[in-house]
């Protein structure tokens, strides 16, 4: 309840909020079809946030790594499943059983990368304490490098899982639901709530905030920092990986440029949040899904990377620190 | 009443930031049960010597040991693994988590049985803490909050204990309180250095004083010596 | 020696969360003296120099500089004023020569702005010419004229003082803040930087105002003390007056009431 | 014989043109610490004013005329080898007035949220000369953009346009010399060295940041119209951010930043490997294996060598 109290201290947040809630009133699919392509933004932003609350610097490589997961959980898929395509797909889902299968071990070895890139890259950085921008710059690098390997192995066109065309759900009012954009919603909650309770109930958790409240007072009490920061790694390569497969899922289509075409409105949630806040990256997320959804209800849809960076500049020009800004609970 | 086991020892330390070093060749020995107190004017090293033994900076050359292990190389989290505690001036808590998450921290290499047990003794020791639990850290007062640094470094049990001005910014009456906790310490068989601006009442209650300017080791004694050296106390205290 | 009222602090707050950092300061510093500003860590010294030259905002009260009030004013704004500032760690511009630390510090050089730099060359160049002749003149006061193309970073803690003392006199203040300036140096250059202030003070009529832990040197130099403690003035006086004030003694020096 | 030595020139047009956008870069990173990631966004804004002004609205018999050859010179509706300096000012314009506001809204923020929103501009650029066609022909993009003193035969005319890039590229030099140089220059550097220092001592630090952002974006404009005069075709594909954005930081990490010599340096280095490793057998020439090459570039300097192989003074 804090949250909503905290919106509603706010003069132009509070008066944001109720036109978006208006436009939303006289498109009501819309609203919901924002929700839950919100829910997915939550997803990568909550990750993003961690890496950019703790470690300290803007994550340039996470869109890629999301792409990268999707590409990986494609490989493995055909490479385990070759018969995926004429398999059948599960319940009311376009998608086929066999990538429930390859998703957890993708997920996991886009953990392991990086904190493979963390010991390779980052540690160096932090060692020689590198200026935020110098880091930031340093995984620009790394998502220039990374799409270009992505390229390189799978080429620049697009593809998709296999998949079978189902009917959409149809609702009052107009709404129409893909059913797997509902699945990829409610995996999007379910791991969002499980990392939540990750951070704020477990001890790593508390030792992860800890470390970014104060490294050196952490490694005073016995804290081994330096692997916790390995553990955020592999935490934010686990959302990223995530997200991009449930990305890739709910839009049925996976190319080379789509992490970092999703980077705005992911950094955008992050920002309105307020930095290294799991909360404020969830709502920021569902707050830029639902903006981005309802503005096509009046524009061109083409125009709604153009709608994320009009938010990202409204919300850095009223409030830089974000709408829950330093109030709200931090990593 | 101080025994003669030398639980620290600091040889030929210098230390610094980068390329510029603060402290040079500083020998020190620190003994079970006691309190050495180091004074000297401000950014003649003191806090920099405390942060070379912890392992936050290295130390440039020299070596430490602890009960005769050479721990020179250890990062800070093994040294505090194996006994030796480290409150700093500023910034000793971790002020987005409530006191008793700040205890945790400090257990957290601990399982929870020992936790439970280490808890209940430094709740004893500091009562204050004990209603303020599920407070958020950053709402304690000055004083509540060099307890529960102090507290919090107290989890692991530690052999050693360095203290770098616990008394900064605290009003008398509470800077009283808090070194008849440092002497509760040493009664326990701790060795505990402190690093003190506040320097005739931490000699008050120290066994050895030592005295650095400009990052070098200058006096070594016995602290009422030093106390009653009208030349140091003229140059260093202030009198 | 005439003095008038040179900088007036009213009842100044200063909360930062639930600490109260400064609560409720009053005092006034006099022009033609050399002010210290002594008191144990944690009284807020530090704080009170950011809120008079605008670097963190007042909470309430009220500081007036020769009568103007200034409680809100921006850095840029006390600078124009006539109060400089230095920091505890040395902020001197690193890469850059010790000439050149002295030579970004005057204000409007014309040379400065993008686009009149470039259509008023000549008006550039003279002041530049000026500026140089000043900054040698005053590198000649601090006594680092020898390392006048030296790098910056390559100086001692304490000449890299006395350079932030010469980087402030090309501002051509009335007030000069020092925070700490003792602080990490060796006994003869805390000498020397005692004399080259008391040079300043005599021959330019700039006035001081002087946080220090260093007791002989604070106390050698000022001609007034004001001890601080727990964010509230305690007492003010004569060096002299303050080192036999039995409430000083207590709070700051370490002494108790039996001693 | 021939045919390498009009190579070569294509070469070092290209390597020109990049060498103004690495200077640019240098004004925003090397000088002043400002995190663009954006270049993408005055680079187009650059080619599409320089384009707009110099060529006629597009239609199709001209399409046709292009795609054939016919004589494009005549094509010109300004004459534009005597306006040619005035619409490399005019690009420069554009950028320096979208770079203002972009800058006050930004530079007073944390140093990577520039990053974030030059990264929004660039992409939302591209969107809307994607999307409204009648502004510059959507993607199918501007083609027969005129070449400023088009005087002798078409085969040869690049020989010309190596000399105009040359002398724009040492106009742009020595104005970023000068400038970085001046006074002004060194508030710069020592608001890199500390800023607060710079705050006590008067300056407003707000200003100077957001000249330099502005001047280091004009540059770019200049970059721009030069490309879009040698390449003669732009559309919004020209400026996705590999090619726009990373190159360009790629050329600056190499050269050293903060040192207008090392980014010039820098931008004929890697585009000389840049060019010359598409002549490699097999695989090894694949385009986007050598994105992965530029994409390492950054990351081990970055880790290696911060200062470049010419390191400021």
């Amino acid at each position: 309840m804090k949250y909503i109290d905290l919106i509603f201290e706010n003069k132009t947040i509070f008066v944001l909020f109720w036109i978006i809630l208006l436009l939303s009133l006289l498109k009501p699919w819309l609203f919901v079809n924002g929700i839950l392509i919100g829910s997915l933004y939550a997803l990568g932003s909550i990750g993003l946030s961690l890496i950019y609350g703790n470690l300290k610097f803007a994550n340039m490589a996470h869109g890629d790594f999301m792409t990268l997961s999707s590409y990986v959980a494609l490989a493995l898929l055909l490479f385990f499943f070759p018969n995926s395509d004429q398999s059948a797909s599960v319940g009311p889902f376009t998608f086929k059983y066999e990538l429930l299968i390859v998703i957890p071990f993708t997920v996991v070895f886009i953990g392991f990368l990086a904190v493979l890139f963390d010991k390779l890259i980052y540690k160096k950085l932090r060692d020689f304490g590198a200026a935020p921008a110098a880091i930031a710059l340093t995984s620009l690098g790394l998502a220039v490098g990374l799409r270009g390997l992505i390229q390189f192995i799978w080429g620049t066109d697009s593809t998709r899982f296999p998949r079978e065309s189902k009917l959409f759900w149809d609702l009052p009012f107009k709404i129409k639901i893909p059913p797997d954009m509902f699945f990829c919603a409610i995996v999007a909650f379910i791991i969002a709530l499980t990392f939540y309770f990750i951070l704020f109930k477990t001890k790593l958790g508390k030792a992860i905030r800890a470390t970014s409240d104060n490294p050196d007072l952490a490694r005073i009490t016995g804290i081994n920092t330096e692997r916790i920061i390995l553990y955020i790694w592999f935490i934010g390569g686990v959302l990223a990986a995530t997200s991009g497969i449930l990305i890739s899922m709910q839009q049925a289509i996976i190319t080379p440029v789509m992490g970092w075409k999703i980077l705005i409105p992911l950094f955008a949630a992050v920002i309105v949040g307020g930095i290294g806040n799991p909360i404020g990256a969830l709502m920021g997320g569902l707050l830029i899904g639902i903006t981005g959804e309802i503005a096509t209800g009046w524009i061109n849809p083409s125009y709604k990377p153009a709608v994320y960076f009009l938010v990202l500049l409204i919300i850095l020009l009223l409030r830089p620190n974000g709408i829950l800004g330093s109030k709200g609970r931090q990593f | 009443m101080t025994k003669n086991i030398t639980s620290l020892k600091a040889k030929n330390i210098s230390a610094g930031y980068g390329e510029q070093i603060i402290i040079r060749n500083i020998n020190l020995d620190i003994y079970e049960s006691s309190i050495t107190t180091i004074i000297g004017p401000n950014g003649c090293g003191k806090s920099t010597f405390l942060k070379s033994i912890s392992g936050i900076i290295n130390p440039v050359e020299g070596n430490i040991e602890i009960y005769g292990n050479d721990v020179t190389n250890l990062s800070t989290f093994e040294l505090s693994k194996i006994g030796l505690g480290y409150v700093p001036q500023s910034e000793n808590i971790f002020p987005s988590l409530s006191v008793e998450d700040n205890l945790k921290m400090g257990g957290y290499i601990l399982n929870s049985i020992q936790y439970k047990k280490n808890l209940d003794k430094v709740l004893d020791m500091f009562p204050d803490l004990k209603s303020k639990l599920q407070d958020s850290s950053s709402n304690l007062s000055g004083g509540q909050r060099q307890m529960l640094a102090l507290s919090r470094a107290l989890m692991l049990d530690p052999k050693i204990i360095m203290l770098d001005e616990p008394t900064a910014g605290l009003s008398p009456i509470i800077v009283n309180e808090v070194l008849e906790n440092i002497i509760s310490l040493k009664n326990s068989d701790l060795s505990v250095l402190l690093v003190e601006q506040n320097a005739k009442k931490a000699l008050q209650v120290s066994d050895f004083g030592v005295v650095f300017s400009f990052g070098k080791k200058v006096i070594e004694d016995v602290a009422d010596k030093i106390l009653k050296d009208k030349e140091i106390s003229k140059l260093y205290l202030g009198g | 020696m005439s003095s008038e009222v040179l900088l007036k602090l009213e009842n100044v707050h200063k909360h930062f969360g639930g600490v109260k950092a400064v609560n409720g300061v009053d005092f006034e510093i006099y022009s033609n003296r050399i002010t210290g500003l002594i008191g144990p860590n944690g009284a807020g010294k530090s704080t009170i120099f950011n809120l008079i030259t605008g670097f963190s905002e007042i909470d309430d009260g009220f500081i007036y500089f020769l009568d103007d009030d200034i409680s809100y004013s921006s850095p840029k704004k006390t600078v124009d004023k006539g109060i400089v500032r230095t920091f505890q760690i040395p902020g001197e511009l690193k890469t850059m020569s010790v000439l050149d630390n002295l030579l970004v510090s005057p204000m409007n050089h014309p040379g400065e702005s993008l686009l009149f730099g470039w259509i008023n060359r000549s008006k550039s160049k003279n002041f530049e010419k000026r500026t140089i002749e000043l900054a040698e003149k005053n590198l000649e006061i601090v006594g680092l004229s020898h390392l006048i193309n030296e790098k910056a970073e390559n100086l001692s803690t304490g000449q890299k003082k006395l350079l932030e003392l010469g980087r402030i006199l090309m501002m051509n203040p009335k007030l000069i803040l020092l925070d700490e300036p003792a602080a990490g140096i060796n006994p003869t250059l805390i000498k020397n930087l005692s004399k080259v202030i008391q040079d300043i003070n005599k021959n330019q009529k700039i006035d001081f105002l002087i946080i220090e832990h260093n007791m002989d040197f604070i106390m050698s130099i000022s001609d007034e003390i004001i001890v601080m403690a727990e964010g509230q003035t305690l007492v003010k006086g004569p060096p002299k007056e303050i080192q036999k004030n039995q409430k000083v003694l207590n709070s700051y020096l370490g002494y108790s009431q039996n001693d | 014989m021939d045919s390498i030595l009009y190579f070569l020139i294509g070469f070092l047009i290209m390597s020109g043109i990049y060498s103004v956008f690495s200077v640019g870069l240098n004004i925003h990173w090397g000088h002043t610490g400002l995190f663009n990631i954006g270049i993408a966004s005055f680079f187009l804004l650059g080619s599409y004013t320089a384009a707009i002004i110099s060529s006629p609205s597009p239609n199709i018999e001209k399409y046709e005329e292009y795609l054939w050859g016919g004589n494009l010179s005549q094509l010109s509706i300004l004459g534009i080898d005597f306006w040619f300096p005035l619409v490399l000012i005019l690009s420069a314009l554009v950028c320096i007035l979208v770079a203002i506001p972009l800058a006050l809204i930004t530079i007073r923020l944390k140093e990577d949220y520039l990053a974030l929103v030059t990264l929004g501009l660039a992409e939302t650029l591209r969107i809307i000369f994607v999307n409204e066609s009648w502004l510059a022909n959507g993607t199918r993009g501007l083609y027969s953009i005129p070449r400023p003193f088009d005087l002798i035969d078409r085969g040869n005319y690049d020989y010309i346009y190596f000399v105009i890039v040359m002398i724009t590229l040492a106009l742009v030099y020595i104005i970023a010399q000068r400038a970085t140089n001046s006074p002004w220059g060194r508030v710069l550097r020592g608001i890199k060295d500390n800023e607060n220092t710079m705050i006590s001592s008067g300056k407003n630090v707000l200003r100077f940041k957001v000249e330099a952002f502005a001047f280091g974006a004009g540059i770019m404009g200049v970059g721009g119209a030069l490309f879009t005069h040698g390449k003669r075709f732009i559309d919004p594909i020209t400026f996705e951010p590999m090619l726009a954005t990373f190159i360009i930081w790629s050329m600056l990490m190499v050269g050293g930043s903060g040192n207008n010599r090392g980014a010039v340096f820098g931008a004929f280095l890697m585009w000389g490997i840049w060019t010359f490793t598409q002549f490699l057998p097999g695989f090894l020439s694949d385009a986007n294996l050598r994105f992965v090459f530029v994409g390492l570039i950054i990351i081990l300097f970055q880790l290696y060598k911060p200062n470049g192989v010419i390191p400021a003074k």
